[in-house]
């Protein structure tokens, strides 16, 4: 049995899955939330770099390094925000989110 | 076939540590599934041949932003007991709507997989040096997205500066426009000092 | 002066003392604005007179002038017009006389009422619609003084406005009208879609086209001629209270009695008649329609008597008369005698308004005092009135002397009506038949109770002299006239009597001469007005007077027929009325107080014909309760519940409560947000899959 | 050298990064000067507006960057909205004594990722358009740093935000697998091709990553808590250029990687018109605070426009755009009314608050007014002659499902117009409870600005966007 | 004369502008300030009524099409058009000619507001007067959607009790029924290419498409009509409305549907309207019984006349859709007529209301004892109400009834029945009201009318009598127009 596109894929689907899994799941802590994001992106890396391999075109590793790029800002932005919140709060359940709603 | 085990156990410990990261009790450890996680990917990323990806995946993902997590977890003092509860509650209704997905996805990704462009291609490996491909098009067809890309950067560093950054009152802090502005006449100040009065502040 | 201007003059005239009377009359006060509102009548009777005159013997010619245009949409022309023929001649004189003579009558009358103008306005303005309605050429001015009529009679009605029962009276006879109109509205539709034109002038002559011919209405298919003229007949037994639509008519007692002698006497009650016989051109070609106005008019004719029969307020009784005098005319009508339909509208003008102005001259007298179980032996105190009143009896009950051919106005053509009735019984059967037994006998119904009430009145003990009514004007009976009014002025009277404004103690008393002249003028119009103009309307000289305005159609040749009548049936009337005399005088003079006994006992046939057939009460359980029900029905069951509940107010509830639902959804959670989010993922993926797979 | 016509096309954006570092220089050595920083930085956004208008138009960075009359258009407006935030903002930083010289630069760092929103050729153009404008707005968000309601709201931003670049992202990446590329032109091609399951996949993905970031339904739950949470004049700027923005990148992607596929993506957009537009008008019914109930009513606007849009031909595109400009005016005027009004330093926010308001301030009132009613979609104002545009291209494009959908729209904004009057009826109808605080000028002159364009500016202005517009659309490339 | 429609239409803008400048310039407060804005308000409305005399004057009779057009282009190929034919023209100068009658009706019984109140007033009367004269589907979907604002803000900030309510009903109601119009307007522009009335008019689509634009602009038409079962906004709205408001309400926005009918329906959808006679005779005798049935059961003296108000324009509808000349003229005429009465007796209402402040019937009883000038013109109005001859409110509702005979004969037995039943309600109103007694003290000292309440009695009662009397002079002025109407629309169904 040979390891084909397919299996990157699915990998790649699965984790996607588990990423979106964790952020409804937990329900209470966000850093575990911003992890899950981090695990999309893996996914979403995966994909890129195995289609880049199967197509013999470039771009999807230089695509999976943008992203790279991206979720480190955007790791580092939300970690900013979450330390202003929990200043704000002293706490960073997300239960406590809740002071909007309706 | 070497190469199918090392897929295989690659993708069951990044799949196992990925599910590692959101069910851990303890953040800390969220943060170690999710490093362990992203090594595997990066040995996926080999079995793949981008090695080049590969390193940039340990270099950043767990250099940087891993690191980063773990000093939020550790600077922030949460009570993490309690944060784990109600978990096991949404379960099921969670847990179906991934797994409904996760159907749809894997089904669809193989679908793209047999029509799209990859029909018919089977992997090659090393036909042309990773770093040296992704060397040729970085700076030259892609300078605005790379360029675009530091901005990004800019952006976040902007962001976390104006998030987080705090003047205590109280705390004295180097201002260097102060210092280089610093001239004689606001440094000195030239007292005429009677004898036995001292100075008075 | 041109017999048009003349015409013109008569018409506008009291339209004129009308608006004078009611825009001025407070600024210009009582006196100006009745004798201005008289003269002006007075002007219009003498012209109407000249005008008549010059139609009977003069010789002048049928013509119509067009004033201006009214409604003209295509086909739909009419004009505001005054169109003189026969008929309209006669009406001109029958409306101009009666209306200046009851003005006139009013002075005295109405002299305690602090609101004349209006009175004269109102009188004044009543003239003159039914001029419009008498000079009219086409079918809307008809409406138009149709309506106008019925508005006058509704604020004359009303005119005590402080009076409950007076402004329901008024209401309800406006209402009885419109049902009428109705009919007559639908009627002047259907006329105008078959002839295509609503001038009297234009459709007579299309009518035989349309003699056999069939009309779509309403989901079925009818006679067409039958159709129109059935429909406009409804309009005049509204407006001439037929049984069905008769029941305003009693009520419309309330008004003062002027008014019961103008309109619900001599005029705005013939118009039913009188629109009959304009049409006759249409009627003609319309069998079944004449049989149906046949039988209504015999049945009001007998109904409207049996309830007079046991009826107590002097004006009631006069009304019902007037009621099964107004069936006479019709039947006449309807077995195709309309000369003498006009002949009887004519005479009934002067011995009805006699009447009428009679009794209120004993209203008046007894200070307004109606019940005639509570007079009696009058006739000392009210010579005068008596004597009128007799003369007016006599002409109802239509005494006279076949043989001889002398009589009362009422004998020639009741006599004549009765004769016809009979001959198209023979040359018919059926129907016709039967309105002359009915004609018959309400003949003697007729003398009963005309005499009931001379005897009641004016004979027999006085049972008003223990009977304290010194102090019960308008406190107890309802059927008091104008005291309700009188006692409830806010301001004091003019004259500034301590008690209602009589002046002299509580005897009865004759009325003033003012009001006595009219009665005088009517009493010999009572007498006289058959003999001089019966061969004018309905002897040898009929087709020379009427000059076309009636149409006879080629089998009909009713009137000749009527004068060859058997000896027996031109004497029947005065035997039957005779009878009906004596049995009056057994139990009203003889056995006094057998009345009172009889009616005490309240037997069955007794409540049945007190309480009028029980119309009221039947009206009332249907139309007046359905009317309520439905309208609370619709009210709050339509519109509140089902359209405001399940519409607006339903809706909006609802979609706040779904906000409400859906906002709850937004419960401030980042993960339900996130869950939000991926349901919409997974389910659009779901339908991409489903759609395009 | 080729890349002179790359930079040409790129002026725009240039000039924006070149001020913003400067700026960011100036701002470090001279924290407090931030009048003059504004200032600059409106000016520069004012430059690059121009510079885009004039533009050459052409395609650069190997197809990464398209510079065409809509993405002129959009840029124009985008700058021009951008710049008007800046002075509302800064001011409002500066009273509530806030840090602020950052306000300006991230302002001009998010222009600059709508830019490249606005004439993104490629996914990965797209992607980092949208992050980099997004960064710069969850940050934006939470800058009201002490403020618990504000650090919740760009928690919370971010955190979806970060989820829907995911799905995006994801969806990316599945076109790449299926097209070959992530240029929107080969995309094309291979669409033309036949577009199977998977690519078709990929575009929902695609179409709702972006559905977030214009803040659609179903992917709308962050629009009311972010608008209440962030600060007044940060939600004036997001609530309209940045959708813009990414309305114009949705019909680009659209229009031009999967015109081949538009009968399958069309339904997808009527979906989601018709779910934003019912969430916008029923859940907004029950609302008491201002700032959430504009978000409701934003995302019944969303709606509106994505109808346009999946009406999918050159009309549609005409209509979103001028939709979404006329919108953008309205929506901006709004909040700077919110951010002009306080009593005794509270802000008002709620419904109940604006009681009597016309009695009181009649200028800001009656303002209001105009933008709820223009909302609202009644004639003569903007928001009528937006909804005209839309309505009429759905109408007509010869498609049931979307007449259909036309028509329950118009149904929905009737629902809609319950809480708009409820709003008018507060202001006028109601006594004044006490009296408001003095308004500041910035923020009058905003909202009376975009009230005076709303009605009657408008019924000329748009004599001169209509043709503009027109052409704007054209360039999309679909049928009319 | 070209621009005399732009000029008649935007001169209340005129007035306005004054009253804001005054506003500016002037302590807002001062009752002097106050009492100049009530009479800039007057004049200007007297301008605009003298101008559309003028325009009457300068009208061509004979000339069916339309006249005075003005044509500009605009954008997205909408055109600024605007021209008047004999149908619109009447409407353009009863609403001149209501106005000023509302503003003087308001002179002293506005007490809070007032330049708000009268600027409401001058922009509907632009509104308004925009609506008749329109002649761009567009443009005439703004003049008449906008009118919904200043009357929305006139029940609700200067209604009565439970205004908020009606005003939210008049506006949602109302504002389903047009958006509906609008789906179709914006179909027919993009399907015909144009939005000019005048060629739209020429234009012919298909039957199955006419059925829908037909039921979306009936959707519209019927609320502002209003038709069963769609009119329960109505009395709610004319219950809650100042005097004025129900005067403008009744008088003449319920016009702008029965103008749209003839305007739109008719013209365009010709085969459409045919099929769907039948369902508007029926939605119109339904309205004619059940409404005046419900009208005889209210309570309130406003309810009450606004009940009736549906009842007649159940004629107006029935008229309409019978297509001939004579419906037509007579649904017309019955508009007018309808304008000119139910204003009136709003009028009524309100001469009560300003001085007991409660329009319950209960309440009053008698008041002829102390107000026999104010009981004259109320009967007088009452009788036009019942359409006596006489009164204009007879040749309309005649008219329509013989028109629509020959469509539909049952429609007009049921609506014949009318004729009874306004009798009964409007009688026993006015006899609650009027008759009788004075039985409660608080009316013992109430006034009659004074001089500025017969000023504006004065002229509504000559135009009633004038037009019960003479409708010629209307009839004349239409009849071009119609013949030209209702022979296009014989011609289009085929009959």
């Amino acid at each position: 049995m040979s390891i084909g596109l397919t299996h990157y894929l699915a990998v790649a689907a699965i984790l996607f899955t588990i990423g979106v899994f964790g952020i409804f799941v937990n329900r209470k802590n966000i850093i575990v939330i911003l992890m899950s994001i981090e695990l999309i992106l893996l996914a979403v890396n995966i994909n890129l770099v195995a289609f880049s391999v199967y197509l013999h075109n470039v771009t999807g590793q230089i695509f999976a390094m943008f992203v790279l790029t991206v979720a480190a800002a955007e790791a580092a932005v939300g970690l900013a925000i979450l330390v202003t919140f929990f200043r704000n709060r002293g706490d960073i359940a997300v239960d406590d989110v809740s002071v909007m709603k309706g | 076939m070497a190469l199918a085990i090392a897929f295989y156990l690659l993708a069951a410990v990044t799949v196992g540590a990925g599910f590692g990261v959101i069910s851990s009790r303890n953040p800390v450890h969220s943060v170690l599934f999710l490093i362990l996680s992203f090594f595997s990917a990066a040995g996926l990323f080999v079995t793949l041949g981008a090695e080049f990806l590969a390193m940039l995946l340990v270099v950043v993902y767990v250099g940087a932003v891993a690191v980063l997590f773990l000093f939020v977890v550790m600077m922030l003092d949460v009570d993490f007991a309690a944060l784990r509860q109600g978990f096991a509650r949404y379960m099921p209704l969670g847990g179906l709507v991934a797994g409904i997905l996760a159907v749809e996805m894997i089904v669809v990704a193989s679908a793209v997989a047999t029509e799209g462009a990859t029909k018919n291609a089977p992997m090659v490996h090393g036909d042309v040096s990773n770093i040296e491909s992704i060397g040729r098009v970085l700076y030259t067809d892609y300078v605005y997205f790379f360029q675009a890309a530091g901005l990004v950067l800019l952006v976040a560093m902007i962001g976390a500066i104006v998030l987080t950054l705090r003047h205590k009152p109280g705390v004295r802090r180097q201002v260097i426009m102060d210092q280089v502005a610093r001239e004689p006449k606001t440094g000195m100040r030239i007292v005429q000092i009677k004898s036995g009065e001292g100075i008075d502040q | 002066m041109t017999p048009q201007s003349l015409i013109t003059t008569v018409v506008f005239a009291p339209l004129i003392g009308a608006i004078v009377a009611g825009l001025f009359g407070r600024r210009i006060g009582n006196m100006a604005s009745q004798t201005v509102t008289t003269g002006l009548l007075i002007l219009a009777a003498v012209l109407s007179w000249t005008i008549f005159a010059q139609w009977t013997w003069g010789g002048l010619e049928p013509f119509t002038i067009q004033l201006l245009p009214f409604i003209n949409i295509g086909e739909f022309q009419s004009n505001w017009s005054i169109r003189l023929d026969g008929l309209s001649a006669v009406m001109l004189v029958v409306v101009t006389s009666v209306s200046c003579l009851v003005h006139v009558y009013s002075w005295g009358y109405m002299a305690e009422d602090d609101s004349k103008p209006r009175f004269f306005a109102y009188l004044s303005l009543f003239t003159f619609a039914m001029l419009a309605l008498v000079t009219a050429a086409d079918f809307m001015q008809l409406f138009f003084g149709w309506e106008g009529v019925g508005l006058a009679s509704y604020l004359l009605i009303g005119f005590w406005f402080k009076k409950p029962t007076a402004n329901a009276a008024s209401i309800k006879a406006f209402v009885v009208n419109r049902v009428g109109d109705f009919g007559f509205a639908l009627g002047i539709m259907t006329v105008f879609w078959m002839f295509g034109t609503i001038q009297f002038a234009e459709i007579f002559p299309k009518v035989p086209e349309f003699a056999n011919q069939g009309w779509w209405f309403a989901g079925s298919y009818w006679h067409a001629v039958d159709l129109a003229c059935a429909l406009l007949f409804v309009g005049a037994m509204g407006k001439s209270a037929q049984f069905f639509l008769h029941t305003w008519l009693p009520d419309a007692m309330e008004g003062p009695t002027p008014v019961s002698a103008l309109i619900h006497a001599a005029t705005m009650v013939t118009a039913g008649v009188y629109m009959v016989c304009l049409l006759s051109p249409m009627f003609e070609y319309a069998p079944y329609t004449k049989q149906i106005v046949t039988l209504i008019g015999a049945v009001t004719a007998l109904f409207a008597a049996t309830v007079g029969l046991a009826q107590n307020d002097i004006k009631r009784v006069i009304a019902y008369s007037t009621c099964s005098q107004l069936g006479y005319m019709f039947f006449a009508a309807g077995v195709g005698a309309y000369q003498a339909a006009m002949f009887h509208l004519f005479t009934h003008a002067f011995f009805k308004a006699l009447l009428f102005l009679g009794a209120g001259s004993v209203i008046h007298g007894m200070h307004h005092e109606q019940d005639m179980r509570k007079m009696g032996g009058l006739w000392k105190y009210l010579p005068i009135t008596y004597v009128v009143m007799t003369i007016g009896t006599l002409a109802i009950t239509g005494f006279g002397i076949p043989s001889l051919h002398l009589g009362f106005a009422g004998f020639y053509s009741k006599d004549t009506i009765i004769e016809s009735a009979f001959a198209a019984g023979q040359q018919f059967g059926g129907v016709a038949y039967f309105a002359f037994v009915i004609s018959l006998f309400a003949a003697g119904l007729t003398a009963f109770y005309s005499w009931r009430l001379a005897f009641m009145t004016f004979h027999g003990t006085p049972k008003w002299a223990h009977d304290d009514h010194g102090h019960d004007h308008g406190h107890a009976a309802d059927d008091h006239a104008s005291s309700a009014q009188i006692e409830s002025h806010d301001e004091p009277l003019p004259n500034g009597h301590d008690d209602h404004g009589h002046g002299h103690d509580h005897k009865p008393h004759e009325s003033p001469w003012i009001m006595l002249v009219p009665l005088i003028l009517l009493a010999f119009g009572a007498v006289a007005a058959g003999y001089v103009f019966v061969d004018h309307f309905v002897g040898e000289g009929w087709k020379d007077f009427w000059r076309g305005a009636i149409f006879n159609g080629a089998d009909n040749h009713i009137l000749e027929h009527a004068h060859h009548s058997p000896t027996w049936v031109k004497w029947a009337p005065l035997a039957v009325s005779a009878v009906g005399f004596g049995i009056a005088y057994y139990v009203y003079i003889m056995r006094e107080g057998l009345g009172a006994a009889l009616a005490a006992r309240k037997g069955p046939l007794w409540t049945f014909l007190y309480n009028k057939w029980f119309f009221d009460e039947l009206y009332e359980a249907t139309f007046v309760r359905a009317a309520k029900f439905l309208g609370d029905l619709f009210w709050k069951g339509g519109d509140q519940k089902i359209i405001d509940g399940l519409g607006p107010d339903g809706v909006s509830a609802l979609s706040y409560k779904l906000g409400r639902r859906a906002g709850r959804l937004q419960s401030g959670y980042v993960y339900h947000y996130a869950f939000v989010m991926l349901l919409g993922v997974a389910g659009l993926l779901s339908y991409a899959l489903w759609a395009w797979a | 050298m080729i890349l002179s016509n790359d930079l040409a096309l790129a002026v725009p954006e240039l000039i924006l990064a070149i001020s913003a570092l400067g700026l960011l220089v100036v701002g470090a050595f001279a924290p407090r000067q931030t009048g003059a920083l504004a200032l600059a930085a409106m000016g520069a956004l004012a430059l690059a507006a121009w510079a885009a208008a004039v533009g050459p138009i052409g395609r650069g960075f190997s197809g990464g960057m398209i510079s065409d009359q809509a993405s002129a258009f959009a840029k124009v407006a985008i700058y021009i909205a951008s710049a008007v935030a800046i002075p509302l903002g800064q001011k409002w930083f500066e009273r509530k004594a806030i840090r602020n010289f950052e306000f300006p630069i991230l302002i001009l760092l998010a222009a600059l990722g709508m830019g490249m929103m606005a004439s993104a050729g490629d996914l990965i153009s797209l992607y980092i358009g949208v992050e980099l404008h997004s960064l710069a707005l969850y940050v934006l968000a939470a800058m009201h740093r002490e403020d618990a309601k504000a650090s919740e709201a760009g928690l919370k931003y971010f955190v979806l935000g970060a989820l829907s670049s995911g799905l995006l992202l994801y969806g990316s990446s599945l076109i790449y697998g299926f097209a070959g590329s992530t240029k929107f032109d080969d995309i094309a091609v291979a669409v033309q091709a036949g577009a199977g399951t998977g690519v078709l996949f990929g575009l929902v993905f695609l179409i709702c990553g972006l559905a977030f970031k214009v803040s659609a339904a179903p992917f709308h739950m962050w629009t009311p808590d972010v608008y209440e949470g962030a600060p007044t004049p940060v939600v004036a700027f997001f609530a309209g250029a940045p959708k813009l923005a990414a309305m114009v990148l949705l019909a680009r992607v659209l229009s031009e990687g999967f015109a081949g596929a538009a009968d399958q993506w069309r339904q997808v957009l009527v979906l989601i018109a018709l779910l934003s537009i019912f969430v916008g008008a029923f859940v907004g019914l029950a609302q008491t605070n201002l700032k959430r109930l504009w978000a409701y009513s934003s995302i019944a606007n969303i709606g509106y426009a994505v109808l346009g849009l999946a009406a999918g031909n050159a009309e549609g595109m005409q209509a979103m755009l001028v939709f979404m400009v006329l919108y953008m005016v309205d929506v901006t005027g709004f909040f700077a009314c919110l951010t002009a009004l306080s009593r005794e330093g509270r802000p008002m926010e709620t419904i109940d608050d604006m009681a009597g308001l016309f009695k009181e301030r009649p200028a800001i009132a009656l303002a209001m007014s105009v933008f709820s009613l223009s909302a609202l979609g009644l004639p003569p104002f903007s928001g009528f002659w937006a909804k005209f545009y839309v309505f009429k291209a759905a109408i007509n494009v010869g498609d049931p499902m979307i007449q259909i959908a036309a028509v329950l729209g118009l149904v929905g904004s009737v629902v809609a117009a319950f809480y708009y009057l409820r709003l008018i009826k507060v202001m006028w109808f109601d006594p004044a409870p006490s009296g408001t605080d003095a308004i500041p000028g910035e923020a009058k002159a905003v909202a009376i600005g975009a009230a005076l364009f709303s009605f009657p500016v408008v019924l000329g202005a748009l004599v001169f966007l209509d043709p503009l517009a027109k052409a704007a659309a054209a360039a999309f490339g679909l049928a009319s | 004369m070209t621009g005399i429609l732009s000029l008649i239409t935007y001169s209340p803008l005129i007035g306005v502008a004054a009253i804001l400048l005054l506003q500016a310039l002037r302590p807002a407060d001062d009752p002097k300030t106050i009492n100049a804005v009530k009479w800039i308000t007057l004049v200007t409305t007297l301008a605009t009524l003298a101008l559309s005399v003028l325009l009457v004057a300068q009208y061509d009779p004979a000339n069916p099409g339309f006249q005075f057009v003005e044509d500009h282009a605009w954008f997205a190929g909408l055109h600024y058009r605007m021209g008047v034919d004999g149908i619109s023209i009447l409407f353009v100068l009863l609403t001149a000619f209501l106005l000023p009658i509302c503003i003087a009706a308001s002179w002293n019984t506005i007490e809070k507001r007032v330049p708000a109140y009268m600027v409401c007033f001058l922009v509907l009367e632009t509104l308004v007067i925009g609506v008749f004269c329109a002649l761009d589907l567009v443009l005439f979907y703004l003049f008449f959607e906008f009118g919904l604002v200043p009357m929305f803000l006139i029940i609700g900030i200067w209604g009565g009790k439970r205004r908020v309510y009606a005003a939210y009903k008049f506006f949602l109601y109302t504002l389903l029924g047009s958006v509906l119009m609008l789906a179709a307007i914006l179909f027919m522009i993009g399907s015909s290419g144009t939005s000019s009335i005048p060629e739209l008019m020429t234009y012919s689509f298909a039957p199955e498409v006419q059925t829908w634009l037909w039921l979306a602009f009936f959707a519209s038409f019927a609320v502002k009509m209003p038709m069963w079962p769609v009119h329960t906004w109505l009395p709610d709205a004319h219950v809650e409305a100042p005097t004025a408001g129900s005067v403008i309400l009744a008088g003449i926005l319920l016009k702008m549907g029965g103008y749209g009918f003839l305007r739109f329906s008719l013209p365009m959808f010709p085969q459409a309207s045919d099929y769907f006679a039948p369902l508007v005779f029926a939605l119109s005798v339904i309205a004619i019984v059940y409404t005046s049935l419900v009208a005889f059961r209210q309570t309130d003296i406003k309810k009450l006349i606004a009940y009736s108000s549906v009842a007649h324009m159940g004629f107006v509808t029935m008229g309409i859709f019978a297509g001939n000349a004579l419906g037509v003229q007579g649904a017309i005429f019955q508009m007018l007529s309808h304008g000119v009465i139910s204003g009136a007796l709003f009028l009524c209402v309100g001469v009560v209301y300003d001085r007991m402040h409660t329009r319950e019937i209960a309440f009053y009883g008698g008041l002829v004892n102390r107000m026999p000038w104010y009981a004259a013109t109320f009967m007088l109005f009452t009788m036009g109400n019942v359409g006596l001859p006489g009164t204009s409110g007879f040749v309309g509702e005649i008219t329509t009834m013989v028109g629509v005979y020959e469509i539909s004969t049952w429609t007009a037995v049921v609506a014949a029945t009318g004729v009874i039943f306004s009798a009964v309600y409007a009688l026993s109103l006015y006899r609650r009201v009027i008759f009788g007694e004075i039985t409660n003290p608080a009316l013992a000292d109430i006034t009659d009318l004074d001089w500025r309440e017969v000023a504006i009695f004065a002229p509504l009662i000559a135009m009633t009598l004038y037009l019960g009397v003479y409708p010629a002079a209307v009839f004349d002025l239409t009849q071009a127009s119609v013949d030209n109407l209702a022979a296009v629309y014989r011609a289009a169904i085929g009959g």
